[in-house]
């Protein structure tokens, strides 16, 4: 008998959902997390509270980066490595650097940003416990699951169990990995 | 009833590194593959028709460059010998080691000697080397310790970015002009320096990487 | 005035409304020009090159393999890789010689260049002499030797002669004939002098299709005997032209030319300027370079001309009596050229009539010219007699049977002779005919024998200039193909064997060497093939003046004929047809036409209009009962009613331009040969797709031309060019040390084409074929625009050659994303053939459409063999762009010689192959820092400016505006 | 957001049909993902498409053998198909981006069930505008020498050249466009992967979907991310178009040396991108029979940007011609006449009246739903949008500055062949995404959806 990961409830409506989770953080447990189908709004700050300003960040300070990599590189090659004269022009032209500049720049801030995406994530990763529930398979279609996990301190499954009943969930699930 | 089981992450984890790790590669290859010896050549010494040694005749004997390269102070081409100039020595000396067979092959029928390149520049590269002599570029500056060299191997890259190293910087590659053609030639405190050579030849840096140089 | 003096344009399709134009565009090329075309193509360029395997073996042993050294067996004297060694000798065009240098790398022939020395030369070279080059290396040269219709030997062939000759010698040589062109050269007639002692009754008959007999026969009428004339431009402040070829074709134009552009430079020579008049039915460079023309019919040309002689007092009195349309315009002519007695010169064309030529004797006697403008030699020629009567006599005894042994030297007359001689039928009815020429041509072909002819620059022979200057002629190379030459054939004739002719000439010279007393015979001959030119061998001039009853005796003038006249005139390339076979000289736009590839049927606007016909309009026309179908090319400047048919295309045999253009000499007369009736002209409603270069005739408004009069120009010089430097957001930059610059003179400029092949020639640059420059993809690096400007039927020209403007802020260079073309320090724009990918972006940012691309691998597909390419330039491959570089390689090659000794460059010690080989010094190239060379000092003068200024390119090649010098008193197509 | 659209919308015409749940959305779009045959008219086009992708492979293979020689391009004008439909392709990709950026950030809600079609029609397109400008270099083996690479000549790219902003822009543009695909489709293959039933196909959509659980904290990041790349790709794509403006602005010939390039060839982008994802949309309507997930509600609103984007164009047309009458420079003056008048003239004035004329039928709400009208309107733009390039690409290089050098242009066989055969290489990548990818973004809808379902 594998052990337990935690306890799954399915829920039909995003509201319903949302008073789960809130309940369910007021009775003092952490280590939970809602599966849904789209963004529901609110869900994400009683679960994750808290500004989320780190892939904000990282996508800016990409940029930067991009930007200045961008146009070190042309600086570099026209007017230090092998400077030339082009058409009459300056080694050191710079209108004529700013577009590679600004694409590199953009480039540089949205492969930041793809790859942080997967990275804070924790993507990819193929498996996950959740995925052994059966009731867990809706959850990318039409219902909206809340797992409680075993390794939460404050977790009860009598308790956790009976809270969900209250709550109105469909159908209550114990998550065996 | 999940599809894939816990090892599918190992699997995935390794699998990404993996491809990290190719992709760093290739990458790194752009920059290596160009240099390493079996590109460029380095070191290496073709057959040649006669085994020769500049080792025996420059070092040994003691000959000029210039008596065989007899072109390289007027021409652009450093000259091969003719057939006549080897026999000038070989009619005399070694006239039946069977290494000199070709040589007087050759003479005795008129047919050239065909060597082989170990220095090939592209055809829309125009080296002169009359000019560099001029300036007071010593031989082994591209041909390495040719005066020691029992077969002729290729000493240097020839890569577009050699040329420039020096063309961008000849000061410490240029003798006084007596030296050009010793082969054992060393930068000694009494030497002139790079920069006295330099304005005594007047070479104007900023004009010797001009495309229009060597391209035409 | 900052406006171009007047608007110019371009073709005349553009004049007419613009429906029209896209109509015609519509009809001129087909929608789709698809993949078939490149590989007919392809067949056509191998054409050039059949064997052209052969071609390589013959010089350079087995095929070279680029990783290995072959070293010589034993060094030969004086040959240095890289550099160019020369060695002189002399071209010759109709028997005349022009001085030539033959450059050599590494002992091989590449390129042929002016001899300075040399009077008919002063270092210019035509584009024909230029060509010569590749006719020298031509694969499709004739290389077996045919007997009967069998492959012979030499031997077999020496044998045969010598058969022939024992019995010829049996009965004095009676039926014995020698054909040959215009022969100037002393041993050549040497030897038939000694043939004609041996053989009495042999005879020698001459001929060539472009020749002078009426000049001759003038000269005849006018001086009582054979005389040459030669002229002294130098002394000509007044130039009046009879559709003269003086500065285009006569012998000895190149010279004339110089001396020509010397007078017409007022900037440089102080505001002193040559004025010239020109009357023609066909436009001819003088016509375009004169200060007023008239395009007149050829029966009004003689009408006008005896009107002028009546009012030079050249003629009887009532000839300016009769009325006559252009009588303002030649009073103010006359009294022009009278106010400059002695320093005034009349000039006609070879094709003019007998008459004219009196009457121009006539009126330069009565301009004091002879003596002073105009010498008179006795003739340059062997034997100068009439060529027409010397063939039509030859060929009456052929058909008499009156010839059994009949040797052609040089001379093609099956395909050349007048049409109704019917030399072809005639020469079927000859035993025994030779025909030594260098192509298999017509004539060879139809003779029993045909031998392989060395090329002049494969023997040893001799020749003389205009002015009488002989040259021996060395060899530059052994016979490529094996051919042999007119001094073995008649050396075994006369019983010699077949001598070489080294010794045969050194022979004949070191007899004439005693008898001239010249001193050391070794150092004589010596200094003699060294130079290029035998010392003292100008002929002295004759002084003599035209008889009066010369102009009397003149038959009444021809009734001015209603009709359309044909006029026979010799192409600018292919000349007579000889160099029909030539890539080069086929795919060089005539200086009018812009024509490549073909010759066509040209006729004024007018006309046209009448007719109903337009450019490129296949008409079927019927002279002497003979039809024939041409294109038709619509000529500005054309006189009316008259219809200009280049010679010298449609070769039936022999090389490359075997059945290109079609072959006016069937329709050509020995009586009458410059000028015929056309019976009939029909539309055929066909078209044939002319391969010109020409896009538009008209400058569209561009400041392209600056022009001016001369006495704008000495008055107020300024007003000419507008100079203003427009405002650049960058700083400029420096070029402290040495900046190479180009000047053009627009003045000099007579549109010659010389400079376009000695381009090619230095340069490398391909031949691409009729269909892929109707792709609009010749890849001539530089090209002479000429642009029309006043009303079609009467327009003035103005010629602008076009090389890389090498701007300082080059458009170019900064739309390039690889590096391929940048400037170097001394301001050149270098194209770096290997980085560039072909994006052909910089190509579309020229503004002066100077940078040419390599569609096709153009340069493989020209098989040309392999040591004929200039080993100092970058052979180009498929898919890189090219463009003039102001020969850098020249350039260098100079710089590395003068820093291998630490000198400075001296100026005019880089030479471009352009200014090289200009006739007229148009074309200067140095250093513009240098405040004292001759190119800062023209760039410095008020009139220097540059094409499209406005758009602050900083070209460094600049343009001397246009001046002309117009008479006052005419009012008319001039300013 | 969206009330303004409403209330002037008919009644019978909601963003998403009435009958659309949660449950029924996920299932009819996986469904024609993960449907065992694909139906018959899938198979025709892709047929079809795959045939004339043949047709370029044989073109590219007879133009890398024989030379550019085979195409039409001379001296002067050295640019011609290649380029111009470079500029055309290129401006259909921008389309889809613009579609998904823009009307992202504007919160369209039309924008939801259409951005996966701009988006793999973007990416179908990215590649046929790549594909062009190598073809068109004279080496084109040598086209790796734009990449700022260190390499033993020590020379490197020329960073002044419109050309190569364009090749880092392209470059960059695709790279960015592909993340951003992915970025949004996640969710959506996570679906697919849950309802599908065989093994493989459970397995295929699993390695794709990267294990994503619709966990908040998974979408939290999705959304921050997709929110800012959105509002970076907007920026992008306008900059992309304006650097393919510059390749003509940037160089020194009548007609191209206009400072209204840029912005001229961003409307001319707009238009022509929503004209192809409007037929695009129309197909896949029926094809899959999505009619009420894709409603008249998109294709109004698209409508209604296309006449936009036309409108926008018109005002370039009149600076097109202000410009050059009304200044000083002759060649620009010359070079408009003959654009009007010259050879090209016929294609000139056909390529105005079906980019500007004819779409502003779409004033009336009628021909706005009328989709075989849409459909027609729309294939016009396109053409025309392929004209206008074609006139001032080519017209500007025969009518340069040089009356002597002014030529002609006449495209072969092969030119033609090229055409065809990207628009083949086009619709055979979009035919793979339909059929291997959700063709709306499931996700998105789900949202819209709820709104709809709610008071």
């Amino acid at each position: 008998m594998k052990e337990l990961f935690g306890l799954m409830a399915v829920f039909a409506t995003p509201d319903a959902v949302k008073r789960a989770a809130a309940s369910l953080r007021d009775s003092g447990l952490r280590r939970f997390e809602a599966y849904t189908p789209y963004p529901i709004e609110g869900l994400d700050h009683i679960i994750h509270p808290g500004p989320q300003l780190f892939l904000p960040l990282l996508m800016f300070a990409a940029a930067v980066l991009g930007a200045a990599w961008g146009y070190w590189i042309q600086y570099w090659d026209e007017a230090l490595n092998y400077p030339l004269n082009v058409g009459g022009r300056p080694y050191n032209s710079w209108p004529a650097f700013v577009v590679a500049t600004f694409e590199f720049m953009l480039l540089a801030s949205v492969a930041a940003g793809f790859f942080g995406l997967l990275a804070k994530s924790k993507l990819p990763k193929l498996y996950h416990p959740v995925f052994e529930a059966d009731a867990f398979e809706r959850a990318s279609r039409d219902r909206f699951v809340i797992c409680v996990e075993a390794s939460d301190p404050a977790f009860d499954p009598a308790s956790v169990r009976s809270a969900f009943e209250r709550l109105g969930a469909e159908t209550i699930e114990e998550v065996r990995a | 009833m999940a599809i894939f089981g816990p090892r599918a992450n190992l699997l995935m984890n390794a699998t990404l590194i993996g491809a990290v790790g190719l992709g760093a590669c290739l990458l790194l290859a752009v920059w290596v593959v160009p240099v390493i010896g079996y590109n460029t050549q380095e070191r290496f010494a073709p057959e040649q028709p006669i085994p020769f040694s500049h080792n025996h005749h420059v070092s040994g004997l003691g000959l000029d460059c210039r008596y065989c390269h007899t072109m390289v102070e007027k021409s652009s081409s450093a000259g091969m010998p003719s057939t006549a100039i080897c026999m000038t020595c070989h009619s005399q000396v070694w006239t039946n080691a069977a290494m000199l067979r070709p040589d007087q092959q050759s003479l005795a029928e008129k047919v050239p000697l065909r060597w082989t390149r170990v220095y090939t520049l592209p055809d829309y590269v125009f080296f002169d080397h009359s000019i560099h002599i001029a300036k007071g570029v010593g031989c082994t500056e591209c041909h390495g310790q040719i005066g020691d060299m029992d077969l002729t191997w290729k000493a240097t890259t020839l890569y577009m970015s050699w040329c420039l190293s020096c063309h961008r910087d000849p000061a410490p590659r240029l003798r006084p002009r007596d030296e050009v053609f010793n082969p054992h030639w060393r930068r000694t405190p009494s030497t002139a320096s790079g920069d006295t050579l330099m304005a005594q030849y007047n070479v104007r840096t900023a004009h010797l990487s001009d495309c229009g140089i060597c391209h035409r | 005035m900052t406006q171009p003096a007047r608007t110019y344009w371009r073709s005349l399709e553009e004049l007419a409304e613009m429906p029209e134009f896209a109509a015609l565009v519509e009809r001129e090329l087909p929608r789709f020009r698809d993949v078939v075309n490149a590989f007919d193509r392809r067949r056509f360029l191998q054409l050039m090159a059949a064997s052209m395997a052969l071609g390589g073996l013959s010089a350079c042993g087995t095929e070279p393999n680029p990783r290995q050294l072959v070293p010589y067996v034993q060094e030969p004297a004086n040959v240095i890789p890289g550099r160019n060694r020369y060695y002189a000798t002399a071209t010759t065009q109709d028997g005349y010689a022009t001085g030539v240098l033959i450059a050599h790398q590494m002992a091989r022939p590449i390129k042929v260049e002016g001899n300075p020395d040399h009077p008919a030369s002063l270092g210019g070279a035509s584009a024909i002499m230029q060509a010569s080059i590749l006719e020298f290396y031509d694969p499709r040269r004739a290389q077996t030797l045919v007997g009967g219709g069998e492959i012979a030997t030499w031997e077999g062939f020496v044998a045969a002669l010598h058969d022939r000759r024992n019995a010829l010698l049996s009965r004095k040589g009676d039926g014995l004939r020698v054909l040959t062109g215009a022969v100037t050269s002393p041993f050549l007639a040497a030897q038939l002098a000694r043939l004609q002692q041996q053989f009495p009754a042999m005879r020698w008959h001459q001929w060539q299709p472009l020749h002078r007999d009426n000049e001759l026969a003038a000269a005849q009428s006018s001086f009582g005997r054979p005389v040459g004339r030669t002229f002294d431009l130098s002394a000509a402040d007044r130039i009046f032209g009879i559709e003269s070829d003086l500065i285009a074709a006569t012998p000895g134009w190149l010279a004339y030319a110089r001396a020509f552009a010397a007078k017409r430079r007022p900037a440089e020579t102080g505001g002193e300027m040559s004025r010239a008049y020109a009357i023609e039915s066909t436009p001819t460079l003088l016509g375009a370079k004169a200060d007023h023309r008239l395009g007149l019919r050829p029966d009004e040309i003689e009408a006008s001309l005896r009107y002028l002689a009546g009012l030079l007092g050249a003629g009887p009195q009532e000839w300016a009596q009769q009325d006559n349309a252009q009588a303002a315009w030649l009073k103010a002519a006359a009294d022009d050229l009278a106010q400059h007695k002695g320093n005034a010169l009349v000039h006609a064309g070879r094709e003019q009539s007998a008459t004219v030529h009196v009457l121009v004797d006539a009126i330069n006697g009565a301009l004091g010219a002879f003596g002073k403008t105009v010498r008179l030699v006795a003739p340059v020629e062997a034997s100068a007699g009439a060529k027409a009567q010397s063939l039509s006599e030859l060929v009456g005894d052929m058909r008499s049977g009156k010839v059994d042994t009949l040797l052609v030297l040089g001379a093609n007359p099956v395909y050349d002779a007048p049409a109704d001689l019917d030399f072809a039928a005639a020469l079927r009815r000859v035993p025994f005919s030779v025909s030594l020429a260098l192509y298999d041509d017509e004539t060879a072909l139809a003779s029993t024998w045909r031998l392989p002819a060395a090329h002049e620059y494969e023997i040893w022979s001799d020749a003389r200039a205009f002015d009488g200057t002989i040259t021996i002629q060395q060899p530059q190379a052994r016979p490529l193909y094996g051919g042999h030459s007119a001094h073995q054939v008649l050396g075994i004739l006369l019983g010699g064997g077949s001598g070489d002719d080294h010794t045969l000439l050194r022979e004949y010279w070191q007899q004439r060497a005693q008898q001239e007393n010249r001193g050391d015979f070794a150092a004589f001959w010596h200094d003699a093939v060294r130079g290029g030119v035998v010392p003292n061998t100008a002929e002295p001039p004759i002084s003599a003046t035209p008889r009066g009853d010369a102009v009397t005796g003149l038959p009444s003038p021809m009734a001015p004929a209603n009709g359309i006249r044909a006029l026979f005139r010799p192409d600018e390339g292919t000349w007579d047809g000889r160099y029909a076979h030539n890539p080069w000289l086929l795919e060089m736009p005539r200086t009018f036409t812009r024509l490549t590839w073909d010759n066509a049927a040209l006729i004024a606007p007018g006309t046209a209009k009448r007719l109903g016909l337009a450019t490129h309009d296949l008409v079927e026309i019927s002279v002497n009962e003979v039809k024939l179908t041409v294109p038709v090319y619509v000529l500005p400047g054309q006189a009316p009613d008259c219809m200009t048919l280049p010679l010298g295309w449609g070769r039936a045999a022999g090389g490359l331009g075997a059945g290109v253009g079609f072959d006016v000499y069937r329709l050509r007369r020995a009586a009458d040969p410059w000028i015929a009736e056309i019976a009939s002209v029909r539309k055929t409603g066909e078209v044939d797709r002319l391969a010109t270069i020409q896009g538009q005739d008209r400058v569209l408004g561009r400041d392209l031309v600056r022009e001016a009069t001369l006495e704008t120009f000495k008055n107020d010089p300024g007003s000419i060019v507008k100079k203003e430097k427009p405002a650049s957001l960058y700083p400029p930059f420096e070029y402290p040390d040495r900046a190479w610059a180009m000047a053009i003179d627009l003045n000099s400029c007579i549109g010659c084409q010389a400079c376009t092949i000695a381009c090619q020639a230095e340069n490398n640059v391909p031949v691409v074929g009729k269909d892929q420059v109707l792709a609009e993809r010749i890849m001539h690096w530089l090209r002479i625009d000429r642009y029309y400007s006043g009303p079609p039927e009467a327009p003035t020209v103005a010629f602008e050659p076009m090389p890389c403007m090498h701007c300082e802020n080059a458009p170019c260079e900064v739309v390039c994303p690889v590096h391929a073309t940048v400037h170097d320090h001394e301001g050149l724009n270098v194209m770096v053939y290997n980085r560039c990918v072909g994006t052909r972006f910089c190509s579309n940012n020229c503004p002066y459409k100077v940078r040419r691309f390599n569609f096709y691998p153009y340069t493989s597909q020209n098989n040309r063999p392999a040591q004929s390419w200039n080993p100092q330039v970058s052979v180009r491959d498929r898919g890189v762009m090219e463009k003039c570089t102001y020969c850098i390689q020249r350039i260098r090659t100079t710089q590395i010689a003068a820093n291998r000794d630490d000198r400075p460059l001296r100026d005019g010690e880089v030479v471009t192959a352009c200014q090289q080989s200009c006739p007229t010094q148009a074309i200067i190239f140095g250093d513009r820092n240098d405040r004292e060379s001759a190119v800062a000092k023209r760039k410095a003068t008020p009139i220097d400016f540059v094409l499209l200024e406005e758009l602050n390119t900083r070209p460094r090649t600049s343009y001397s505006a246009l001046i002309r010098n117009p008479n006052p008193a005419i009012k008319g197509n001039q300013s | 957001m969206s009330t303004t659209l409403q209330s002037e919308l008919p009644a019978e015409a909601p963003v998403v049909g009435p009958d659309v749940t949660l449950t029924s959305l996920s299932e009819e779009v996986s469904s024609r993902v993960l449907m065992d045959r694909a139906p018959r008219w899938w198979w025709i086009g892709f047929g079809c498409s795959f045939l004339l992708f043949i047709a370029l492979l044989v073109q590219m293979g007879w133009l890398f053998v024989n030379g550019i020689g085979v195409w039409g391009v001379a001296i002067p004008v050295a640019w011609a198909f290649a380029i111009l439909e470079y500029v055309w392709w290129i401006a259909l990709a921008s389309g889809g981006t613009i579609v998904s950026a823009l009307f992202f950030l504007t919160r369209s809600p039309w924008r939801s069930a259409t951005n996966r079609i701009a988006e793999s029609m973007l990416l179908s397109a990215a590649p046929c505008a790549g594909l062009m400008p190598i073809m068109h270099l004279g080496r084109p083996g040598l086209f790796y020498w734009l990449f700022p690479y260190s390499n033993v000549m020590g020379v490197w790219p020329q960073a002044r050249s419109p050309l190569w902003w364009d090749f880092i822009c392209l470059l960059c543009y695709i790279l960015m466009s592909i993340m951003y695909y992915y970025a949004g489709i996640l969710p959506d293959l996570a679906t697919v992967r849950d309802l599908a039933q065989t093994r493989a196909k459970r397995i295929f959509y699993g390695i794709l979907a990267l294990g994503w659980r619709g966990s908040t904290a998974e979408w939290q990041n999705q959304r921050i991310v997709y929110a800012i790349m959105s509002a970076i790709m907007a920026p992008m794509v306008i900059s992309v178009h304006s650097v393919v403006g510059l390749d003509y602005a940037g160089g020194l010939t009548p007609g191209w040396h206009d400072t209204q390039f840029p912005p001229y060839f961003f409307f001319g982008a707009v238009v022509s991108g929503t004209a192809v994802i409007m037929m695009l949309t129309i197909l896949v309507r029926w094809g899959y029979g999505l009619q009420n997930v894709l409603t008249e509600y998109h294709l109004n609103a698209m409508a209604k940007v296309m006449l936009v984007g036309s409108l926008l164009l018109a005002y370039a047309y009149v600076w097109e011609a202000f410009g050059p009458l009304y200044g000083s420079d002759v060649a620009a003056k010359t070079e408009f006449y003959q654009r009007m008048f010259g050879f090209t003239s016929p294609v000139f004035w056909s390529e105005k009246v079906l980019t500007v004329v004819v779409p502003q039928l779409l004033w009336f709400p009628v021909v706005r739903r009328n989709q075989p009208l849409l459909v027609m309107i729309s294939a016009g733009v396109i053409l025309g949008m392929w004209q206008e390039r074609y006139v001032f690409t080519i017209s500007s290089l025969a009518h340069n500055y040089m009356p002597s050098y002014w030529g002609h242009f006449y495209p072969t066989a092969w030119d033609w062949t090229a055409l065809a055969g990207t628009i083949g290489l086009f619709l055979t990548m979009f035919f793979l995404f339909l059929r291997f990818a959700p063709i709306v973004s499931i996700a998105e809808v789900r949202e819209i959806v709820e709104e709809e379902r709610a008071p």
